[in-house]
């Protein structure tokens, strides 16, 4: 039983932190938001000689290790500096579906540009009647000859914009919600047929609506096995669900730790408003909030790196039912105590409430994770 | 005990209906109106259409005593008229001018003050915005420390008002400044003045606030010359005019009828969001969070019912009135997030003005407003008496501790 | 649109409360407890005397006149003396069913015996595996030339145990669950084949397990019709819901009450501890769930006088929900704020929790209501 | 990271198990417990039997240092020691010698003290109660007013203490009484002395608690002589010693084990209560409410391995280790209302022992254990620290406020 990190891991989050402390206070972070990518280039391409990109890949991969507790590390961090750069939809998601579903040659293909930032990938699963059911899918691809022909929406496509690459789950078998007959698709982001809807998201990253109109895509694009994509797309989800955890304890530690620091230094009523013993409780249960959901961070990331099962799967959907309670209690309450500052834009709070809120709702919120659960 | 209206108030209700059926379109209530209510500037036709309407009428200050041009409706009237204009989405009166600063006005200002203004206010011509709070004073309103000296016939004003909802659209500012530092209580030497927005040294700089809205502003008053004429009252005894107001508890406050529209909102959204096949409606889990709700909301509803019937007969409104902003602000950040709870990931795009108006929306048509309510909602526990504060007033107040 | 009370409605209300403020202070309370019967017999004749045993029932029928305001403005009151006496058993429940369901001849027969004393009844409609579903019945009631015979087990009856009548809902026709087929008997609380366990409640009340082993009723205590008994049940327990909640009412006011002026001079610290923020806060909490109670209390009284039916039953399950919440809040932050005091059984307060704690599964627990309240 | 036990660690596991297995027989683990945990001073045989082999194998104080009778156990073992006999439910030996007065005995006490009480509280033979409380001191436990007046060799006590767990079942009470009245601070003056409960004038009152459980008493103390030799330590430095212990926060105050058990309890009863034809196990909101306390405790769980990894490496508990007992209440109580609300109708019967015995139980069997268990339940959060007082201390000790 041991929650320490070895000696590599300390490196990671050292230089994690680093990065975060010296190159990326809230100025810069707005800053590098409203570059038309919606985030800094620079940036990528150190996190690609830093080697962060590799971070969630075995050393075989060419990547770093790729443990959940890795991505786990520096997803905290990233969380803490609300980074920007589309580390999740391109690293963990499309890079994430490459590593799960991918053949030798596809990852031949694909992964190195990943790890070495000169691809980026997006991972279109959601659709606009799907809600949280991944297996909720009506884009269809119908064999052709070699190829395959792709026709459908896809919705809330994260980082779309910048994809060299989308990664697509599409219908080639079953009836509209079933787990069997989903497969997945490496797509051509300028393949004939792709067109986008790009737009910001209130957590200040960039989605799209993806349409597909009879986009080919060759049959050597296919990720994994003919219809048996669903078990790709559900593993890459909950890693996915363990990044944004990640991010979610670190930035709920930024905002329970600022609220203490204000509230130690605003003044009302001739004394700090970290005097007022409803605030102090308040704030104690944000740190309880916080301590609770790093612990359920952890364990779902070990049950992770033991291997992807039921177990694995049942921590996930527990980190993103505590997620549900503590997030929006660190969250709401962060700006209810910074008072009139904290609904401002101008200061980091509100900003973070945002992204918790995107957090909350990514990839199924609570109340969907708490069936799951149930189920597992 | 009955919930029913009688006579005389049905027909009162029937007119007002016949009123805002002519003045207020029914097209007109479909319109997306912006979580704040407009503090844009801009202003549509149907609305000037119904302002002018109001005016006409000599309904556009009904609170207001009949001889300075309100009316001389019954409280259980007037709780009507907001019900009714509530539930029809009809735009409001700013109520800086009309509930802020007139009551002082008619209460303890001059014949000249009052022949001045009322009537612009009562018109809606000139706007009115307040500065109270300062960065320094957030609940602790009497620390503030803006400084009004006078010299000859002018106070000279300096100091930064903050969190100033309009400042930005408004011609003029009701004002507390320190006209004396040397007292023994903070809340003495307080004066009560208004300045015109045009005045050299008034300069406003937009905040902008969680859910984009500009409303609200800080304002710097930097060697501002305000004329004498200007003080409201006597001079130091400013907070006493302000409290007033302050502890002035309206049942319309609890914002019943317009969560009861948003509840309604909600569950529409919930039966047109689509899920495994069938819809939101019929998740038990989710529609349990609606229905319980909707008990708190009735709850509340009955509680200001039961103020307003205590207040008809002549009496002071009872213990009951000090929930009705705390409950209220709480049911309607609920409904909020619910609301954003529904749109799943269509609560997270945010596209901007000129998308929207090109493209359409993205999802359903209520996503970004819903969630900018959410956002901007937050601000209904902290601004205007934070839920703290209120909790302070009410242990003290009424459990007498 | 008028919250206040009429004449006699005051009369009644300061006499009741005059009652329980001279002759129900808590050590009265607890010694009627103890009494062989589980209340003291002398209590009931006054009540008779006084005209209370008349409240919920029609002039036409004897009473006074049978408002639901009526008998929440006495139940509130005994709701604050926690008075043991059986009025909502014998008056509400019992005398109830005869008044929902009984002919004149029954009426004439029984009801002047609940209304001046003489008669005590019970209302036995819960049987062991029903929960909460008035319709799972599975006592049979069969029709043997003019009388029927009764089979079965009916759960915790409350004051069965001084019950010269026990009202009875058996299955007479239907399946199990089937709101149609089940009939309402009168059933002699002597007649042969009635056997009880009698046992004291967590509150300090009676109940009773009731098994009935072929009693035979006569076809004349057929209360309503064949086989549409349930309207009678519902109607019952919807009144008696109404009955608690006014109790549940008056306790809560007892409950933050007394807790404020304990903390008003409870010392600790060197300050009584209703100085402490958080104290305070809490009782602000506790005052505002007893006010939204008592809001839509009210609300479910004027809609059960405005006739029985749909919209009355759906504010009688909003009151059950509300309470669901605040009486447990407001029970367990008495008890908390209390620290040891409140959990002595020497106290009044352990008391209010505890039949407050009943209150909340009496006739359905807040979950039940939530999706009553949905469906209705 | 990883959740493992190391093989040692595994090894110590098994040997506790067939300890167990030996000493505590399967069929006492069904046996119903009091939820209070026998204060009730009779002993069943098999409790007898388990004490037994305890001592006898040196394990009845684990914890202790090895020189006065402990063990050498890690962090670790002793951890896995509490869980393995929470889990098989075994008897716990009375907290008040072996954990609270114990270490005090063998940090500060003379030698002549320690071999006087050391052996008897390791072999269960002697049994202790606590007298800190005082009916005007509850939280605030530096205001004691008992009095400890020095008299030739004896001390001539006074004073009542109250909440005394055990009190009607002691030999001995490690007692705080104050020594002097003169002192700056409140804390300064207490001493820690030892009182043999068969002294005369000291008397025992029993108080009920909720759940009728008669674990606490009241204990009067006029003019007790106690001989000199019973002071701990030195004269009026009593609160050093006592605090020492208050603020010792252990892994096992979180109650994972306890709260598990209950846990599975909970869905066996839901499994096996009928609801409209099947079982309130199919009851998807009920069903939730369990899932969201297990997602709670499992967290908590990890919380707790966290402090013990840490205190594992040498390292003081961290920050986290502050929320054990905050968090480990409201999970406890949390399921304890559970149970009751799964009880239904079957949670108000309250009979008495008579009837249980002769006629056994009303409803399923675990209806009045767990409507008590409930009872009993609330005073988690307010004896051995309010939650409230813990809430000031984390403030404080943990975020610097």
């Amino acid at each position: 039983m041991d929650f320490s990190f070895t000696d590599e891991q300390n490196l990671l989050q050292e230089s994690v932190a680093r990065f975060i402390q010296n190159d990326y206070d809230f100025e810069t972070r707005q800053k590098n938001c409203s570059e038309s990518a919606g985030f800094n280039a620079g940036n990528w391409s150190t996190f690609a000689e830093l080697g962060w990109l590799g971070v969630p890949f075995s050393e075989e991969d060419g990547g770093f290790g790729g443990s959940a507790v890795d991505t786990m590390i520096l997803m905290e961090q990233f969380g803490k500096g609300l980074v920007v750069e589309p580390f999740l939809p391109s690293v963990i998601m499309a890079g994430g579906a490459l590593k799960a579903g991918g053949n030798a040659e596809q990852k031949e293909k694909l992964l190195g540009g990943i790890i070495d930032g000169s691809v980026q990938g997006a991972f279109a699963y959601a659709e606009p009647q799907s809600r949280y059911n991944l297996a909720d899918v009506t884009t269809s691809a119908v064999a052709e000859g070699d190829s395959f022909k792709l026709n459908g929406h896809k919705a809330v496509v994260l980082n779309a914009q910048n994809a060299d690459i989308i990664i697509v789950s599409a219908r080639t078998s079953g009836a509209q919600r079933d787990e069997a007959g989903i497969s997945v698709f490496v797509v051509d982001a300028n393949a004939l047929g792709v067109s986008r809807r790009d737009y910001p998201t209130v957590d200040g990253l960039r989605a799209s609506e993806v349409v597909l109109e009879n986009v080919s895509v060759p049959g050597s694009d296919l990720l994994g096995t003919l219809d048996e994509g669903f078990a790709v797309v559900e593993q890459v989800i909950d890693e996915a669900i363990l990044a944004i955890g990640a991010e979610a304890v670190g930035a709920m530690e930024v905002l329970y730790k600022n609220t203490v620091e204000y509230c130690k230094t605003r003044e009302q009523f001739g004394q700090p408003i970290g005097k007022f013993q409803v605030l102090q409780h308040r704030m104690v249960d944000m740190f309880m909030e916080h301590e609770q959901s790093k612990s359920i961070l952890f364990m779902a990331a070990i049950r992770l790196d033991e291997g992807y099962g039921p177990v694995a799967q049942k921590a996930v959907s527990a980190l993103k039912v505590q997620l549900g309670k503590s997030a929006r209690f660190v969250g709401q309450s962060a700006v209810q105590l910074h008072g009139g500052m904290g609904m401002t834009e101008e200061l980091n709070i509100g900003h973070y409430f945002k992204r918790l809120t995107s957090i909350l709702t990514l990839f199924g919120n609570a109340d969907f994770h708490l069936k799951r659960f149930g189920r597992l | 005990m009955d919930l029913e209206l009688n006579s005389q108030d049905l027909a009162f209700q029937q007119e007002v209906r016949a009123f805002i059926d002519s003045a207020w379109p029914a097209q007109a209530r479909g319109r997306k109106t912006t979580p704040t209510g407009g503090y844009a500037g801009k202003r549509p036709a149907e609305e000037q259409h119904w302002f002018d309407a109001l005016v006409a009428r000599k309904w556009s200050v009904p609170d207001w005593p009949l001889e300075h041009g309100g009316t001389d409706w019954t409280p259980t009237q007037k709780y009507i008229w907001d019900r009714e204009t509530a539930a029809a989405g009809c735009p409001a009166m700013s109520a800086f001018g009309v509930r802020m600063l007139a009551p002082v006005l008619y209460t303890w200002a001059s014949d000249e003050i009052r022949e001045q203004h009322l009537p612009s206010i009562r018109d809606g011509s000139v706007q009115w915005c307040q500065g109270y709070s300062e960065p320094g004073s957030g609940s602790d309103l009497a620390s503030l420390q803006t400084k009004a000296v006078l010299d000859g016939d002018h106070y000279i004003v300096n100091g930064t008002k903050t969190w100033t909802s309009g400042a930005h659209i408004a011609d003029w500012m009701f004002c507390l400044v320190r006209t004396d530092f040397n007292t023994q209580r903070r809340q003495q030497g307080i004066s009560f003045i208004l300045i015109d927005m045009k005045s050299p040294g008034v300069e406003v700089h937009p905040i902008y606030l969680l859910g984009e809205q500009h409303t609200v502003n800080s304002v710097s008053l930097v060697d501002v010359r305000v004329p004498v004429e200007n003080l409201v009252g006597e001079q130091d005894k400013g907070w006493t005019y302000a409290k007033g107001l302050l502890t002035h508890e309206r049942t319309g406050i609890a914002g019943v009828a317009r969560s009861q529209i948003a509840l309604r909102q909600l569950r529409d959204l919930a039966a047109a969001t689509e899920q495994n096949g069938g819809v939101l409606a019929e998740d038990r889990s989710f529609v349990e969070k609606i229905d319980a709700v909707e008990v708190e909301l009735m709850a509340l509803e009955i509680t200001e019912l039961r103020t307003l019937a205590t207040v008809e007969k002549g009496g002071a409104p009872g213990p009951e009135s000090s929930i009705l902003k705390l409950k209220g602000t709480e049911i309607s950040q609920r409904i909020a997030e619910l609301k954003v709870e529904a749109l799943g990931y269509y609560s997270m795009p945010y596209p901007d003005e000129l998308s929207l108006d090109n493209e359409g929306p993205i999802g359903p048509e209520e996503s970004l407003p819903a969630l900018q309510a959410m956002l901007w909602g937050r601000a209904s526990t902290i601004f205007g008496g934070s839920t703290e504060i209120q909790k302070n007033i009410v242990a003290k107040a009424v459990l007498g501790l």
